[in-house]
């Protein structure tokens, strides 16, 4: 029993980590799926939904709080596709990808600016921010409601993709984007829903995340996404099942990695995975090849 | 018999379960032009593409100037899954990457045409001769190699006449109009100075008084410059005006070779073209 | 059209040089090199409302026999190595006689030859590592240092706590907090005592093992010297996880973020500071009437009135600066250098001397305060020396 | 115009330049603004031109470059602390491992012959990937070798978190002017000779450079080490410039406003980055600083002016950048003598000898 009592708060703050990144992966993993872009800002906007919670919470009661958090964490989403990457439709990868940099850029400035710098206390959310005992050990109860919600929530996404027809234009779109538009797909309709889906995800992501670690700065979105990006790849980029499967995994093993002591480099060797992954098996865990032809 | 320049052995392709080249076995002699054609997807520039090294074969070899150059056998999941025969004949690997085969001297065209479109003509053939260079990083960064430097431009300038390419010396190289994009390219394929020149399609959407002049061109390229020439082409009037043998191949397979009249008359090809007549 | 957006970009930027250059007659200028942005933004703006507090009060100075306005001449040095030169040399070629600052060591360090060569003096207000001022003697610094901070924090764990094993959980990468990690680990161990080691690495958000660390290792105290932006994460995960042991910390965590995060928990943090509200209350009073009176010092402060001590400190800095320009008579930067090494003065905080080898000043004292969960204030603990 | 002249005249501009910089450092006092912007300028121009031949010349989008500065600031750094200095300076980790110093015109050379080293080390698993995949890789290696310098292990040899400090510096503007010509003249050299040509084609079409006998790998790997080789030069002069080297200042962030910097000059112009890098540092360190603090104009207080608002701004002028002027301040084009001779003298560009007899 003394074995799982000292090692189990690293497993469970694990899988809770695990099932935030998870919501941001998904994110991730779906735009480059569709736009083969590394959504930079999406971390940002992780955050942002953060400090509008913060906002929100001190003019309004929290269960009308969470809606707007949602809804404005979407709308965000959007107008950043809207604004800063449909204009570059037909650029060149590279400046899309500046454009993306550009936004996160922008975002940690404009967050700066709000809240001065200052660590924002993010306020207790009813029912999942009371600390719990599980097997004698003490944690918040988001550390367990985390998973379930989580897995309930891939669940609806993938029906959504397998079962609806915006789900099989994304399907379509993702596998290749001009036919796709010649079978008469409205792209720009398909490409926005994925924003709107990615950033709704990372609305709840961060719901969770927070109320776990209650401080928000305005460069607090920055790890967070790089660690989701790292999983998605590490998943099979593309492939929503695999984005959550790695997520999983990184937040596991990098909390068992602080247990064993090496905290200096918990982060490091979320990049060297993800090094490792690119050079031996880019496709990841589930994704498939898409070699281009000659 | 004259001496054999490129030989390709039970050269066999299978991308999963689709054999694209089906144990190929065809010879290119000096000085000769040869023809490889085929309906659409018969596997002609699959087959370019494994002797350019662009990938390695599944199963076979190819020779050039005798020596072996490409060489696989099937490995891994390829093992089980391989459809073709003449399996256990290879068993170690050679797969050269595409600028270790055209140093050898092979030089290749491609059926989409593939210029460096942010350089001028000029350039274009200019990166061609890069592969030639004796000098190494820190001779050329301080320009200390002016002789090279003066070699390689007056080369170009040289390949430039003869091509009859002056006039857009110094015009960016996709803003050339199509049949000069073609010349272009084959200017670019002989700066590297190759004994084998592989054309993919060079008359690709030519109208026939330019199919007219290119077929002159490509035979006086090949007096010129002591070429071998083995080209894929759809354009039968060039094929048959200016190949001294051809090679037909079909989903793969090679269904017929020899000289222009004897595949001209061969049924087997004209039913690969034309499908088969149904007798009622 | 796009021509006409450049040339309107360009056309604003150069118009504004013009206007940011009032001339008024006989200014002396004080230059504010603080952080407002980047992880120490925080403490910084406190510290400058502390400036600003106190050249509202007394916004003239009297040298050499003239009456001058003194002016505040502040810049950002977004808490960076690499933005803080250029923001130090914005104050020299501005013609500042001194310079107040910086929060933080690391960016006062990077800041120190800049100052040197232009000849100007600089007062370091809470930066609290040795090297800021070693072997120079243009830099003092009216707080104390690191290794007598470090000390004290040892002895009153030792003393208060009777602890025998102490975990120091550190953020990697950053000077002041593996330097106070370093001196708290030579005393404490000096005194008979245990450590355990932890480091965490930059934007790092979850605590939870470090904190399961502490409790297997059965530690009887948790050092650490981090940055407001990890404190916030660090309470509320051992409140989250029932950290029975208390919370140590130095002069950064002295802050209303602490306040907040740790309000309605029950987790124990004791801080050591410069100074300590209700230690001087002419002015307490009088700085939270100048931190009500305008929204953006509101803001600045954190959202509410409380003093922190790192604006006392920002107070007794202005006003050392001002002794020291009244004993120059001049405002040339070099005659001000010289005054300094004499100047004493009985600040908010206490008495501030300079020590005639390195410039730093000779502090004896530390005030120890617990954060007090119910009412979100700080408690007075103690004023605690050290034993040698 | 005839190639002499033009080479005459680019000389005797330049030679212009730093007359200028001579009297100026003459005139002005040591320490203004001037001069440290342009200390400043200068270094991130080199930087920025290095970033510009692997992103702009060759094609490879590295986001690496603030991991190779990192490396060539502490190799400076720890080469040229005077022996009787470093006990200050490694207090926690008595005097460090190095007891020698080196001059530091060789420390540079060094610093960037170590961060080639590591480059060729990181080149090898990683220039095979593709665009996004190699610029996330790169990022990883950067943010990896920042968490080893940071290590306290390796304290005797890198002083860990604390900083480094106390080593020599040149203080003349013109040290640091000549110091980044002289490397920026180099790659210039470099994209103008055949190699360079190999660098445009790979940009241009990889698998037509590769049917030219061009080995990717081979001048892929030259481009990323020669890039980091004078990352980790610029890395040593901001050292210089910065007196003191802290590995925690080479974040990401620097690397992106690296990157902005290239954007805003123009991918694949060299004098685009130079122009730009200087502006870039004249406007976020120098001009643009009002904007953080509070104006009042006539009695009335400028709204929304408070800390923070410059970098708000500044990124705001980066967007529309980016999203408008795709094609930066000079696109392509390089600012030539011989372009601006020709608009004085109203002949065409096309009837002169022609763009590549530079």
């Amino acid at each position: 029993m003394d074995w799982l009592s000292k090692n189990l708060p690293y497993l469970m703050a694990g899988i809770s980590v695990g099932g935030q990144y998870a919501l941001i992966a998904i994110g991730y993993t779906m735009v480059y799926g569709i736009l083969r872009l590394i959504n930079f800002a999406h971390g940002d906007i992780f955050m942002v939904a953060g400090l509008v919670m913060v906002y929100a919470s001190t003019v309004m009661p929290v269960y009308l709080a969470i809606p707007l958090v949602l809804v404005v964490t979407v709308v965000i989403g959007f107008l950043v596709e809207r604004v800063a990457y449909k204009p570059l439709r037909t650029a060149p990868r590279m400046s899309v990808m500046i454009s993306a940099i550009g936004v996160s850029y922008l975002l940690q400035n404009m967050a700066l600016y709000v809240t001065g710098g200052l660590a924002q206390q993010y306020p207790a959310l009813p029912w999942i921010s009371d600390t719990i005992t599980v097997f004698g050990v003490t944690t918040k109860r988001v550390t367990v409601i985390t998973p379930p919600l989580v897995i309930l929530l891939v669940a609806a996404l993938v029906m959504l993709i397998q079962k609806t027809k915006i789900g099989m234009a994304m399907r379509a779109a993702s596998k290749d984007f001009e036919t796709s538009q010649l079978m008469g797909i409205k792209i720009n309709s398909v490409i926005s829903m994925t924003f709107i889906i990615g950033s709704f995800l990372a609305a709840v992501g961060s719901l969770l995340f927070f109320s776990n670690y209650t401080g928000v700065t305005p460069t607090v979105g920055a790890m967070p996404g790089l660690k989701a990006f790292v999983a998605a790849v590490f998943g099979g980029i593309g492939s929503i099942p695999g984005a959550v499967i790695g997520a999983f995994i990184i937040g596991i093993s990098e909390n068992i990695i602080k247990g064993l002591g090496w905290t200096t480099f918990s982060d490091a060797f979320t990049f060297a995975l993800l090094i490792v992954v690119l050079i031996f098996k880019p496709t990841g865990l589930f994704g498939e090849a898409a070699n281009d032809k000659v | 018999m004259s001496e054999n320049v490129l030989k390709v052995e039970h050269v066999t392709m299978q991308f999963g379960g689709v054999v694209a080249v089906d144990n190929l076995n065809l010879e290119v002699n000096k000085g000769e032009i040869v023809s490889l054609i085929g309906p659409n997807g018969a596997g002609k520039t699959t087959a370019f593409n494994v002797i350019t090294g662009v990938y390695p074969p599944t199963n076979g070899a190819v020779y050039f100037q005798g020596r072996k150059i490409v060489e696989n056998h099937p490995q891994g999941k390829m093992r089980r899954q391989y459809l073709g025969e003449n399996e256990g004949k290879y068993d170690h690997v050679i797969a050269p990457t595409p600028d270790r085969i055209t140093k050898l001297g092979i030089a290749r065209t491609f059926q989409n045409i593939r210029l460096f479109k942010s350089q001028t003509v000029f350039e274009n053939i200019l990166i061609a001769e890069h592969m030639r260079r004796t000098s190494n990083l820190f001779t050329a960064t301080l320009h200390l190699n002016g002789t090279e430097e003066r070699n390689m431009r007056e080369e170009a300038d040289r390949l430039l006449h003869i091509l009859e390419l002056d006039d857009v010396r110094n015009e960016m190289a996709t803003s050339l109009p199509y049949g000069k994009q073609r010349r272009l390219e084959i200017a670019r394929a002989l700066a590297t100075k190759p004994s084998l020149l592989l054309l993919d399609e060079p008359a690709a959407g030519m109208n026939p008084q330019e199919t007219d002049e290119l077929t002159a061109f490509i035979g006086r390229i090949r007096d010129d410059f002591h070429l071998t020439i083995f080209m894929i082409e759809h354009h039968m009037d060039l094929v048959m005006e200016i190949s001294d043998r051809i090679y037909v191949l079909d989903f793969g397979k090679l269904i017929s070779q020899g000289t222009p009249d004897v595949v001209q008359s061969d049924p087997r090809v004209i039913s690969a073209y034309l499908g088969v007549q149904e007798d009622e | 059209m796009k021509k006409k957006i450049v040339s309107a970009l360009m056309a604003v930027s150069m118009a504004a040089v013009v206007m940011a250059v009032p001339a008024l007659a006989d200014t002396v200028k004080i230059g504010v090199y603080e952080p407002a942005s980047g992880d120490n933004g925080a403490g910084g703006k406190q510290e400058v409302l502390g400036m600003q507090y106190a050249n509202s009060i007394t916004p003239t100075v009297e040298i050499g026999g003239t009456e001058y306005d003194v002016e505040l001449d502040i810049v950002d040095n977004e808490s960076s190595n690499d933005k803080g030169p250029s923001a130090a040399s914005k104050l020299v070629s501005d013609g500042v006689s001194v310079v107040l600052g910086s929060y933080g060591s690391g960016v006062s360090i990077a800041a120190s030859d800049i100052f040197k060569d232009g000849g100007v003096p600089a007062i370091g207000v809470t930066c609290t590592n040795p090297q800021v001022t070693q072997g120079n003697t243009h830099y003092f610094r009216i707080c104390f240092l690191d290794p007598f901070q470090g000390t004290v924090l040892a002895n009153f764990a030792a003393d208060t706590f009777g602890a025998k094993k102490a975990y120091v959980l550190t953020k990697l990468g950053d000077d002041y907090s593996t330097g106070l990690g370093f001196y708290f680990t030579k005393a404490f161990e000096e005194l008979g005592g245990e450590v355990v080691k932890g480091e965490f690495p930059e934007g790092n958000s979850d605590f939870t093992s470090y904190i399961t660390d502490a409790k297997n290792e059965g530690c009887d105290v948790f050092f650490t010297p981090t940055s407001t932006e990890a404190a916030a994460n660090e309470i509320e995960q051992a409140a989250a996880q029932g950290l029975a042991i208390p919370l140590l910390a130095g002069d950064t965590w002295d802050s209303n973020v602490i306040l907040n995060a740790a309000k309605g928990k029950d987790v124990q943090i004791y801080v050591t500071t410069f100074y300590q509200e209700g230690g001087n209350a002419e002015f307490d009073e009088g700085f939270k009437a100048f931190i009500n009176e305008d929204s953006t010092n509101l803001a600045n402060n954190g959202n509410d009135d409380t003093v922190a001590a790192v604006s006392a400190m920002g107070y007794d800095a202005y006003y050392t600066a001002l002794e020291a320009l009244k004993a120059a008579g001049s405002t040339d930067p070099a005659a001000v250098n010289e005054a300094l090494w004499g100047v004493t003065y009985d600040g908010v905080s206490g008495h501030i001397e300079f020590d005639q080898e390195n410039g730093d000043a000779i502090r004896s004292s530390a005030f120890v305060k617990v954060a007090n969960t119910e009412s979100g204030a700080w408690d007075f603990v103690s004023e605690q020396t050290i034993s040698e | 115009m005839k190639k002499q002249t033009e080479a005459i005249i680019s000389v005797a501009l330049i030679a212009a330049l730093l007359a200028v910089l001579f009297i100026l450092e003459r005139t002005i006092p040591s320490t203004s603004m001037l001069f440290t912007v342009l200390k400043k300028g200068a270094i991130y121009a080199l930087v920025a031109v290095s970033m510009n031949l692997l992103n702009g010349f060759t094609g490879l989008f590295s986001l690496g470059q603030a991991g190779f500065m990192l490396v060539g600031a502490y190799t400076y750094g720890v080469l040229t602390i005077p022996v009787d200095q470093r006990p200050n300076v490694y207090m926690y980790y008595d005097g460090g491992m190095i007891q020698f110093a080196l001059h530091p015109i060789a420390a540079i050379i060094i610093a960037g012959i170590i961060a080639g080293i590591f480059a060729y080390l990181i080149g090898l698993p990683v220039l095979r990937l593709k665009s996004d995949y190699l610029a996330i890789a790169t990022l990883g290696f950067a943010e990896i070798i920042r968490a080893v310098f940071q290590w306290d292990k390796l304290g005797p040899l890198t002083n860990g978190s604390n900083l480094l400090r106390n080593y020599p510096s040149y203080k003349s503007v013109l040290f640091y002017f000549i110091a980044a010509g002289v490397c920026i003249a180099l790659i210039v050299m470099l994209i103008n000779s055949t190699y360079g040509r190999a660098f445009k084609a790979i940009r241009d079409d990889e698998v037509a450079a590769e049917a030219m006998g061009i080995n990717l790998a081979h001048h892929k790997r030259i481009a990323f080490v020669v890039s980091s080789f004078f990352a980790g030069i610029s890395g040593a002069l901001l050292a210089m410039y910065q007196t003191s080297i802290q590995a925690s200042m080479f974040k990401s962030a620097m690397t992106y406003e690296i990157l902005l910097i290239v954007v805003i000059g123009g991918i694949g112009s060299i004098t685009g980055s130079c122009i730009s890098s200087f502006l870039f540092i004249i406007l976020s360190e120098w001009l643009l600083r009002f904007l953080d603090s509070e104006l009042v104009i006539g009695g009335f207080k400028v709204p929304l002016l408070r800390s923070g608002f410059r970098k708000v701004v500044f990124s705001i002028i980066i967007m529309i950048i980016v999203l408008f002027f795709r094609q930066g301040i000079m696109g392509t084009k390089e600012f030539s003598v011989r372009r601006i001779f020709n608009r004085i003298t109203g002949r065409s560009r096309k009837s002169s000898e022609g763009r590549n007899g530079r």
